[in-house]
């Protein structure tokens, strides 16, 4: 797995560092997925699959810049990138999306919403924006127990700001002056829904003021922007700023889950700068830069190929969850689960 | 508004093709929009994507500016429907999944479910739920939640399971004055196949025997006929013969019919695939116990999915809802006694 | 009851007659509410007031410029004067607060819940927020049927405000382009929280941006403002221009309730210019500029008190709701509706 | 966490003053918040103004920063007790009203309530609902929600009836590591009183039998154990032993005490005051048919609300819940059998 940046030094900004580490995160995210669309075509896959081909960039930045043990972050279903630069084990991932009884899970719940709340990272329930108040309850515990310095971030795409669980959130961080960051990954689409028939601002970022809270809008396919405001987002929030809100443009280059060819999305889209693949772009300026040499990227490559297939190798062999010693307790006071003839 | 018995009378027979449960519920609305200018359809993805089901394919192309796309708000969904219901539309919503429509519970059974009975202002709107569990949907796309909005007055509750009742309910329900529950299952969606479309059919409110016996009564709706019915024809190899009740409509429920099977068997399994505490289940078995004891030749029993979320694994999945298997099991142990 | 404006002969605005209008819808709804308030301390009344004392200017301004027959108003708890203003009569609120079951809630529901949704006027339920999603589709169906130029307005509080259905509702509006009027009164308490509870932003009117509607800032207790700012946004609605968000800044000059004194609201908001009385300044507005004489106020004050006492009147002498002979039946499908043994 | 019986350990006998259910429940947060660091409370004006009802009355003077005035945001209010539960504290939530909680059943049956089974991690939150019908407070302040939460997996859902229950039950919710939906009626608020609190008290989880009797039982919950109790009382000039078991919690609920009451009478009556169908009442007919079938004499009954919203006027109110009056008259019918 790719290392972690050291610890910046200075004040300065690390550009180079971050921009690497996020590059090798971004890479991971997008082999690991593609990985995961074959083996969801061969039929290995149980349940669906969403990919964040294209939002890599602002995922990874995100969860790169959170501080695993320290803050929250409340990853959504196109956050792979993210999920593993916060520090998610290659192996989660691969438990999950195979199956496997040793995930973290269980199989009880599937893929994308899989997640270890008490370390830090809540597993999603499906309804959109129900989340968000999640963190904000982590963050209340934080401060009554006196843990200062956290921060708790949260994506969602564009339409779930549509959800009134989402607006409720938010306002409560905003009163309660929460180190919150929520990034918005604005990919043109809530399924095959165009943002037009979603919302009718001009950019959701302008949402910010209605809530007291501080906005900002930026290109989510330019990994640089997505380090830096991210950087500044967070510090923010840690520093007592209050919640933050983070929209990325940006454009979801695959179809809604690995069962949707996505060709309701129109060519015009795709060749809108923010239509362009962060990852290409992302390897573009390294070159560009000669931040890293041909040979290293190549070697960051079969890296990433490689601990993607351990992780695969490894989850394919683990057993099957077993319905005969399922116990089914929804409670953690078993004294009080019925059994009996109801069921 | 169509009164009881008379809801079919304006149908024509379909052309014969094999049509599906999920076609038959597309049909459903197509014929709905073609014949009212009030019936308009509210939902995510389900304008020119056709809904994440396809339920609602192409009908966007045929009823331009009436099939609509919705932001992700479920709550407004509802209420914005209710809203057009009381201008005189007939709004169909479709949830993506029924589990979503937690979301707009409070639109439902406060403001839809109240209306005619506050206001005396009629409220018909169709509320389609894809419901129900199928492998690997995990918790929060398989639920079944008919219990929760049957508990509440002002609701109609509808539970098709089969292909032209899919149709035909669905027709019924839009034209129905009240609001409409209804959930279609989604583990039927493609499985169930029938030839034609009904030109006839049970009114809403009616039970139907979808298959007579005289040993026991096993009482069931929606994908669990299914099971009961593989059940009961696994058990007549060894000469058991088990009347199936499909319920059709969960609320109101057909007592009559009910008691009617229960007077002809003497025993009574209740099968559904909701969550064990109260729900169909208790319902029909209370019913039963309390207007037909001495029809009673053994203590009735229930079978439910198990007190847990609905589980993601299909090997655990299979375990949690009941069973052709599970059902043949306690039904041999009923007809013990 | 006061006589309703001639209508305006040119495009000026006729501000005399609509002040004045105006004013004898809020003195009746003052009026009439101090005499549910006393039936409701002498025992008389069944269940909650809420009154509307310090709105009225607001709200009659709406509901006044709002044409009966054409638009929808969706009223709030605080809403006598605007109810009256657009139509509703005298004896709809006296015979619910009395219990009469004559009243268009019949004792099945009491008081700000009355309405008559077939008459343009949908009947609130308690759950805050829930009531703009219905007006939008209340003009959905207008569309739908083509019956052009109509408007739908609702009344919310700064409270309501935070609640998921409200978000959801204003953003619908703006994505359908629906000719929605959703008027804030920012009365600075949700029962006894105050606004610093509630929302973090300078002014709720800063949320029009995020959904990409107008938003209009008014002082709520300034007759002339109100009358202006609804009359502008009713008609930019009925011309196409969309959703409207119109906050108004004033103080609820009662308790929560009649149940409540209030004791929690500050001296000093109450010396705030929005702390004002709208009757009293209206009056003194009508006195200065000489729209009317000593004579004529005095004519409307005893105007107003006998409509009150005649519709009060009436309404104690109407027949309470028989129990006997309730048929108890929630759907008008009554061959649907389950007799039986569980009830 | 304490275990079963364990929960009563640590109380020390209160001061001796009369003491309303409300108050109970007052005193339980005092106590929670005073012997548990984790515990806060969030709500709606629960803050300097002590709530709607004022049942946190004093605490935030004797709390500081440990009980929370929300915005109006049922869901979210729930959202961030589950988020601060996952942490360690252990939140109560008050709703303004249990009607106001249809926004949150998003939050409460899908997020709360799957929290364990799913990940693994404890969700230890409370929910209190002011619940159940007054006169004069209509369709959306009355409502008892006990069968939309009972239905789901992953809760634990309390009806307490005496003051003591309201104290001890609520003090023992908050400990327990599991989503709790605490049902206080509000009819009993101000209306019952206690001497003292009580120092000692059955579990959760354990039924109560309110009135020992041998003729038939009448099993029920909340404010309708007052009307049954008035009611056997009433029958006893009769003669006739009437037997009241109040469930106190409604999931679980404790089917060994009900069958042992029905093992000695022989008849059953279930009362509740929620919407007929479904519900509690279905839930204990179905139970003790299926389980204790030949401990019946007579055919079960079960009383509920009529199957409309709740009606404002008090003269429609009084007609739409069971009262002691009603129940006297299905025991007195029952008793013919
Ligand atoms: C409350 C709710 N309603 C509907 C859905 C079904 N659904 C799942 S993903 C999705 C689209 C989400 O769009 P967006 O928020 O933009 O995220 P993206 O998929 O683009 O990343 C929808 C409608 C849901 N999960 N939750
Ligand atoms: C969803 C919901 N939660 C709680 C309540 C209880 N409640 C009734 S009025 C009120 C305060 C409303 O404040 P605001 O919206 O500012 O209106 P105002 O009373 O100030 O006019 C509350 C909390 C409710 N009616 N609906
Ligand atoms: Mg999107
Ligand atoms: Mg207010």
């Amino acid at each position: 797995m790719p290392p972690t940046a050291p610890a910046a030094p200075s004040t300065a900004f690390p550009l180079r560092e971050r921009f690497l580490d996020a590059y090798r995160w971004m890479l991971l995210s997008r082999r690991l997925e593609e990985k995961i669309t074959s083996l969801y075509h061969a039929g290995k896959i149980v349940g669906g699959v969403y990919l964040g081909k294209g939002q890599e960039a602002f995922s990874a930045a995100l969860g790169m810049t959170l501080v695993q043990g320290t803050d929250v972050f409340a990853p959504l279903i196109r956050d792979m990138a993210g999920r593993l630069a916060f520090g998610e084990a290659l192996l989660d991932p691969a438990r999950t999306y195979l199956g496997s009884a040793l995930g973290p899970m269980r199989g009880r719940d599937g893929n994308i919403h899989r997640g270890r709340p008490s370390q830090g990272m809540p597993a999603m329930i499906s309804h959109l924006g129900a989340m968000v108040s999640v963190v904000c309850g982590m963050l209340m515990a934080r401060r009554f127990q006196g843990r200062t310095g956290a921060v708790g971030a949260t994506c969602v795409g564009d339409g779930a700001t549509s959800t009134g669980a989402f607006h409720e959130a938010v306002n409560v961080a905003a009163v309660e002056k929460l180190p919150l960051v929520v990034a918005v990954a604005n990919n043109q689409f809530a399924y095959s829904t165009p943002t037009a028939s979603q919302y009718a601002c001009e950019d959701l970022a302008s949402r910010a003021e209605g809530y007291g809270i501080k906005g900002y809008s930026i290109d989510g396919t330019d990994l640089e922007a997505c380090l830096r405001t991210f950087d500044e987002a967070i510090r923010s929030a840690r520093d007592g700023g209050g919640p933050q809100l983070v929209v990325g443009k940006l454009l979801r280059l695959t179809g809604h889950g690995a069962h949707d060819d996505g060709s309701y999305v129109p060519d015009t889209l795709k060749h809108q700068p923010f239509g362009r693949d962060c990852l290409d772009l992302a390897r573009l300026r390294i070159i560009d830069e000669a931040w890293a040499s041909p040979l290293e990227l190549e070697a960051w490559e079969n890296e990433v190929i490689e601990s993607v297939q351990t992780a695969v190798a490894t989850a394919q062999k683990d057993p099957t969850p077993d319905p005969y010693g399922e116990k089914w307790q929804a409670l953690a006071s078993t004294w009080l689960i019925e059994g009996g003839s109801a069921q | 508004m169509a009164g009881p018995g008379l809801h079919l009378a304006h149908r024509r027979r379909e052309r014969p093709v094999s049509i599906t449960y999920l076609e038959a519920i597309r049909a459903a609305q197509h014929k709905a929009l073609t014949d009212d200018p009030s019936v308009f359809i509210y939902g995510q993805d389900i304008s020119t994507f056709g809904g994440a089901f396809k339920a609602t394919k192409n009908l966007s192309r045929d009823f331009p500016g009436r099939v609509i796309d919705s932001p992700i708000s479920e709550d407004a969904m509802v209420g914005l429907a209710v809203g057009a219901a009381i201008e005189g539309m007939r709004p169909i919503v479709e949830m993506q999944f029924a589990d979503f429509s937690s979301i707009a519970l409070n639109q439902v059974i406060n403001q839809a479910a109240t209306m005619f009975w506050r206001t005396g202002t009629a409220c018909p709107i169709t509320l389609r739920l894809p419901s129900g569990g199928t492998p690997g949907s995990g918790p929060f796309h398989s639920q079944s939640m008919e219990a929760i909005y049957s508990h509440y007055p002002g609701i109609i509750v509808l539970t098709p399971a089969t292909v032209g009742d899919a149709y035909s309910m669905l027709l019924e329900a839009i034209r129905l004055d009240d609001p409409v529950i209804f959930c279609e299952h989604k583990f039927l969606y493609y499985h169930l196949k029938e030839e034609t479309l009904p030109t006839e059919s049970l009114p809403i409110g009616k039970a139907r025997i979808a298959r007579p016996g005289k040993h026991a009564t096993v009482v069931t709706y929606s994908a669990m006929v299914h099971e009961a019915l593989r059940a009961a024809s696994e058990l007549s190899a060894d000469g058991w013969e088990i009347e199936v009740v499909d319920l059709r409509s969960v609320k109101p429920i057909d007592t009559d019919t009910i008691l009617g099977s229960v007077a002809r068997t003497g025993r009574l399994l209740c099968v559904g695939e909701a969550f064990p505490w109260g729900g169909v289940t208790a319902e029909i078995i209370s019913r039963v116990t309390s207007e037909g004891f001495h029809l009673l030749d053994a203590a009735p029993v229930r079978l439910n999915s198990k007190d847990t979320p609905i589980p993601y694994h299909p090997n655990l999945w299979s375990a949690h809802r009941p069973t052709a298997r599970v059902i043949g099991e306690a039904l041999r142990k009923m007809l013990k006694f």
